[in-house]
């Protein structure tokens, strides 16, 4: 197995399936000539040329909405978005057409398009930069969305959502792109909506993605010393949501603590949580923890910022009130 | 028009008629049966909603007959259509059963998007005909999408998209004609100005007037033509097809045209925004049977064949209208089909 | 009291505010000349003129963007979106903007804009006309979001909204605009983020807004005849949410239901059951049951559409469901 | 630019200089220095960038200085501006305490955000500098909104609003200049036209060269000047602004400048996208010796005043940085003022 980061786990994912198939094709915002804003990119115009490796003007709609066209009728875009902030541009596209034209022509149109870029805070980004916004993705029937943690989960899963024919709006992080890790060697598939257990544990379940996983395996670490051995379990795939995972795993710790870095109203730790204590009801021996971004807009000035996203105390602190230590 | 490139003034246009576009009697008569057929059928569903049998919003295209099919005639079978919600007429030109069409309308699984779509979205694959869509503006892009695939793939396909002259105000417009003329897309946007986007008119809503004359922002191709009469609308579309298939460059087309019904079922013909007299006078240059006058005095049409067309397309809407009664609502699992997430 | 329709109930409370401020104005897609593509703003053209009451060409981003701006300088803009669904194009001007400039300017700038109009499935419009967006908005930090279910809440709320300092998302029904119902004479103003019983009762609580609690009023008149009572309320504002109220009648029931037309994935529903959940875990006598819009977009043929949506008795069997009848 | 209408070639209006201005000798070493202030603020924020002492994105103004510095003086103080991401230089040319800028950079309680904006969200409410944003477009439709406001309110006060050229293809732009032309809003639009948006050139990203011929589409006023030029700049953007002031027309101006540095701190000053050899060219026409000289050979400067100009900026400059750095950061409870629900 080869160790490598994050940014080209996701660059071998879209090179290899580009190999694979000459309808797939990536396009976005300095993804060309630039070599990718994160460089997720680097390389891919000199290996598949201009034709298959295109830099957009900054309309987010516009070239959203032109990969959803080129998707109807048999292409596989991948479309970067330079942030998912800047998507917010595109969001009538994704949830108007993206998500509706296979339904309401009755199944005759598919759209088949990846929509992929980093979400959340980098650092001192500020209000406008720090958004994660995967619950109001993730609220939209039609839309599959995916958040990856690890560099080999990033390639497995983006090779998935190119193959599927929905559309899949895959979430990274500008954090973890220099981040490395065991990747399988040859072909590698995840498939999506299948969650994975990072580390095991009997005392408490943690449920984070993307960056909020390392976060959570840090804290893990702290309580491990202290004698709490947390469950850390990692959905992959928000929507749709291995809940069965999710109940396994609450079933035998009998705790759970979410982390998510995203605001708290109506998030994606909210439709887990609720799902938990309907679902896994009488197993519960203490209320779900929500670990969450703060509920106010990302502030620049760097004590804030770190005030305002999940931590590790905060998760360490989270554990021990469902402990009741 | 004279040409899609030139910007001329409508009286010297008029003067141009079919001979120089060799179209037979065949095809001048289909056009003309195209026309009746979609403002008969447009007049059927009219009723059918009177008696709810449809539902939801139903907008008409009474009184923009021309401009589809004129448009859509100058199209190859392997070109693509994009419509917005007033798609009845535009998938009537395209060739699509009347029959599925109004099931659509009913609501039914033998309609032409499984009942899903409703009158605003109309689709049909195996005609190209990619659908209708009900967010102003919001389906522009994807004709530049099916235009980039068609030049990705390698083959000559050609997009024509239409919209109302208000979509032309949207972002996404302004963005798409962008990447169209820089990319070089062989797509044909069609703008159907009827004067008003719902209750308001041209002036009030757009700083410029020529709506065409948008393009020039994006140095593209550019041109009016007067969508009251299916000869210049098939005359300018066909040279911007032809010109997009044949070098990839796209054009903007504006077609003068005239709403002759409210903006939709529930809206009234007249009202706060323009008056009776407006209208009646507009019916002056009702594009269906002006065309049909032409025909008759040209030789080309007699008053028998008109009856009998009349006679055969009443059928067809009445069998129509059967079928769409007489077929299932969508079986109750199809609710959780084709969303898969 | 006078009994008025919805319509007339906003229309008041938007004239009666434009008469005591005159920095307050209407501006949207048919709202003047048209008298309104729903009537709401009947008449108001020929009271205040064309400067307060402006038609807009259709371009939701664009008047959003510059009711923000207005608002920015002390003018109290309300903005009407014709429906909720095309307010998506100006997501990025409430997310980013809207919702955002207050704080990053460190407190300089006010946003005090309302931005109003109907939301929901109305009849067979489809699947990009029929949407319930609350959850995306109430995700974001800075906007306050309100969905009125009675003429006399639509107009103090909306009184409360015009006044308020913060963007307020203002959610209306097109199902509901003929409803009639009593409204007080004179200033009648209700306070953002107070919720309201709509019937007391000590089986069950029920938490429903907007149309949805009509549905909820008629299945509480069906059960009462089974010998069941239950409990209605509204929270009427969605964010910030009376938790309190919530709190309190869930304590005194012990069981909940909670009706959403709204998709059910991170919804706002699930907002609400995740925080009685955690903050009344021991009342609870039986899992939350929701009952929401169904996962999918929305289906134009009839009967489907009604299967979408919640019903009647979809609420009744979760009611039961909770008593373990 | 010969008049904002006008659409002249540079060569002929670098011949116009600053008699027919009616500037003051004053008033144009007042440019001056505000310019030289701006770009040694930027060297000195590169540097505390390097030490870390400022976070996040940071795109400098060098090289863009003259656009800023003469459009700005041509405004009244009831003015109103708005900016984008690259707003230092705005912020500095309006005026603002380069104290107060220099610690929102550093993230602290006396910057003009209170240290919640940084780098991209400087505003300051008592010069009526409307902010930076940071979604590239996403304010264009704001200044239209205090266009309007100040119409509204029976005030004369004109809005200018910065964007780059690589906005202007934002959908949000096209709708807002439509707005502006439409309901003749006073605000005129100033695109700085650095020849990137990021790393891509002009010509790989719009249709069109000419970023203001855009404006023709809204038959909108409209114009393009050097923006290497602050003579240039002032008086383009004063014809744009009193013309605004005296009839509430809009105007769409183009600044034809360049950016020296890369695209922000974390971006390379040439690479991929352009070559050295195009930044060293480019900077023969920096814009502010330039300037200097010519106010030197005109005998408005001397050398001894410009070199007690630099003294005295590089203590400014130095205090700010002291400033910013002796000041506190925020407040643990200030995370939660300033949003109400
Ligand atoms: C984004 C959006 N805003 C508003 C509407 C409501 N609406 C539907 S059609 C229409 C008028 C559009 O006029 P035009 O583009 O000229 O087309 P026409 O109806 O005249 O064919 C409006 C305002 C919508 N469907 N989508
Ligand atoms: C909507 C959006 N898309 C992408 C970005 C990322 N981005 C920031 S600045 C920039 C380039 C903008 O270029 P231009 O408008 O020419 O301004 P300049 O930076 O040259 O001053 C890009 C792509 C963004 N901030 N917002
Ligand atoms: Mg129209
Ligand atoms: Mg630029």
């Amino acid at each position: 197995m080869a160790v490598v980061a994050f940014r080209e786990a996701l660059n071998q994912a879209m090179s290899e399936e580009m190999e694979r198939d000459p309808n797939v094709f990536l396009m976005g915002e300095e993804v060309a000539q630039y070599q990718g804003a994160y460089k997720v990119s680097q390389g891919m115009l000199q290996k598949f040329g201009e034709k298959r490796v295109i830099d957009t003007p900054i309309t987010e709609a516009g070239f959203a909405g032109l990969g959803i066209g080129a998707a109807m009728i048999g292409l596989r875009p991948i479309v970067e978005m330079m942030t998912w902030n800047f998507a917010i541009l595109a969001f009538d596209q994704l949830f108007n057409n993206a998500a509706k034209v296979r339904y309401m022509s009755g199944g005759q149109f598919k759209v088949p398009i990846v929509v992929r870029g980093p979400s959340g805070a980098a650092h001192a980004l500020g209000s406008q930069h720090s958004q994660s916004l995967e619950s109001v993705l993730a609220h939209v029937p039609g839309l599959i969305v995916v958040a990856p943690s690890t560099p080999a989960d990033g390639k497995g899963l983006l090779k998935s959502a190119i193959r599927d024919d929905n559309p899949v709006m895959f979430m990274e992080s500008e954090m973890m792109y220099g981040q490395k890790g065991e990747v399988p060697d040859g072909e590698y598939i995840i498939p999506l909506g299948v969650g994975d257990v990072k580390r095991e544990g009997k005392d408490v379940t943690i449920i984070a993605w993307s960056k909020m996983l390392h976060v959570a395996l840090a804290a893990a670490e702290q309580l491990a010393k202290e004698g709490v051995e947390a469950e850390i379990i990692d959905p992959r795939t928000i929507r749709p949501l291995d809940e069965t995972m999710i109940l396994n795993s609450v079933k035998k710790t009998n705790r759970c603590v979410i982390v998510e870095e995203a605001w708290p109203f109506a998030s994606v730790g909210k439709e887990i949580s609720s799902r938990i204590y309907s679902k896994a009801f009488d197993f519960l021996d203490a209320p779900i923890e929500h670990v969450n971004g703060a509920d106010v807009p990302m502030p620049y000035a760097h004590n804030l910022e770190k005030l305002m996203l999940p931590s590790i105390p905060r998760v360490v602190d989270a554990v021990k009130k469902v402990l009741y230590r | 028009m004279a040409t899609v490139l030139s910007m001329k003034e409508p009286k010297e246009t008029k003067k141009i008629r079919w001979k120089d576009l060799g179209l037979s009697s065949a095809q001048l008569i289909d056009f003309y049966k195209r026309m009746l057929l979609i403002r008969r059928f447009e007049e059927r569903a009219a009723q059918e909603y009177g008696k709810s049998k449809i539902g939801g919003f139903c907008h008409l295209y009474i009184g923009q007959e021309a401009v589809g099919v004129g448009a859509i005639e100058a199209l190859r079978e392997d070109d693509y259509i994009f419509s917005a919600y007033r798609d009845h007429g535009h998938a009537l030109a395209r060739g699509m059963d009347p029959k599925v069409i109004m099931a659509e309308l009913f609501g039914k699984f033998t309609g032409c998007s499984k009942g899903m779509g409703g009158s605003m979205h109309m689709f049909d694959a195996s005609k190209n005909f990619m659908g209708g869509y009900g967010i102003v503006g919001g389906h522009i892009p994807l004709a530049a999408g099916t235009a980039f695939g068609s030049k990705y793939l390698g083959k000559d396909s050609v997009t024509i998209c239409f919209f109302g002259e208000a979509a032309a105000n949207q972002g996404v417009f302004h963005e798409t004609l962008n990447l169209a003329a820089l990319w070089k897309l062989p797509v044909v946007f069609i703008c159907e100005n009827n004067r008003y986007g719902m209750g308001t008119a041209v002036e009030r809503a757009h700083a410029v007037w020529d709506i065409y004359q948008k393009a020039s922002a994006y140095d593209m191709k550019r041109g009016w033509f007067d969508g009251m009469d299916v000869i210049e609308s098939y005359r300018a579309v066909k040279a911007a097809v032809d010109h997009a298939r044949q070098s990839n460059e796209p054009t903007l087309l504006e077609a003068r045209t005239y709403r002759f019904r409210g903006h939709s079922m529930s809206d009234p013909i007249h009202g706060h925004y323009r008056t009776k007299e407006e209208v009646e006078e507009q019916k002056k240059s009702d594009p269906v049977p002006r065309f049909g006058e032409e025909l008759l005095h040209a030789g080309i049409l007699t008053q028998k064949a008109v009856d009998d067309m009349e006679a055969e397309i009443k059928t067809i809407v009445n069998q129509a209208v059967e079928f769409a009664d007489q077929s299932p609502e969508p079986p109750a699992d199809f609710l959780r089909e084709n969303v898969y997430s």
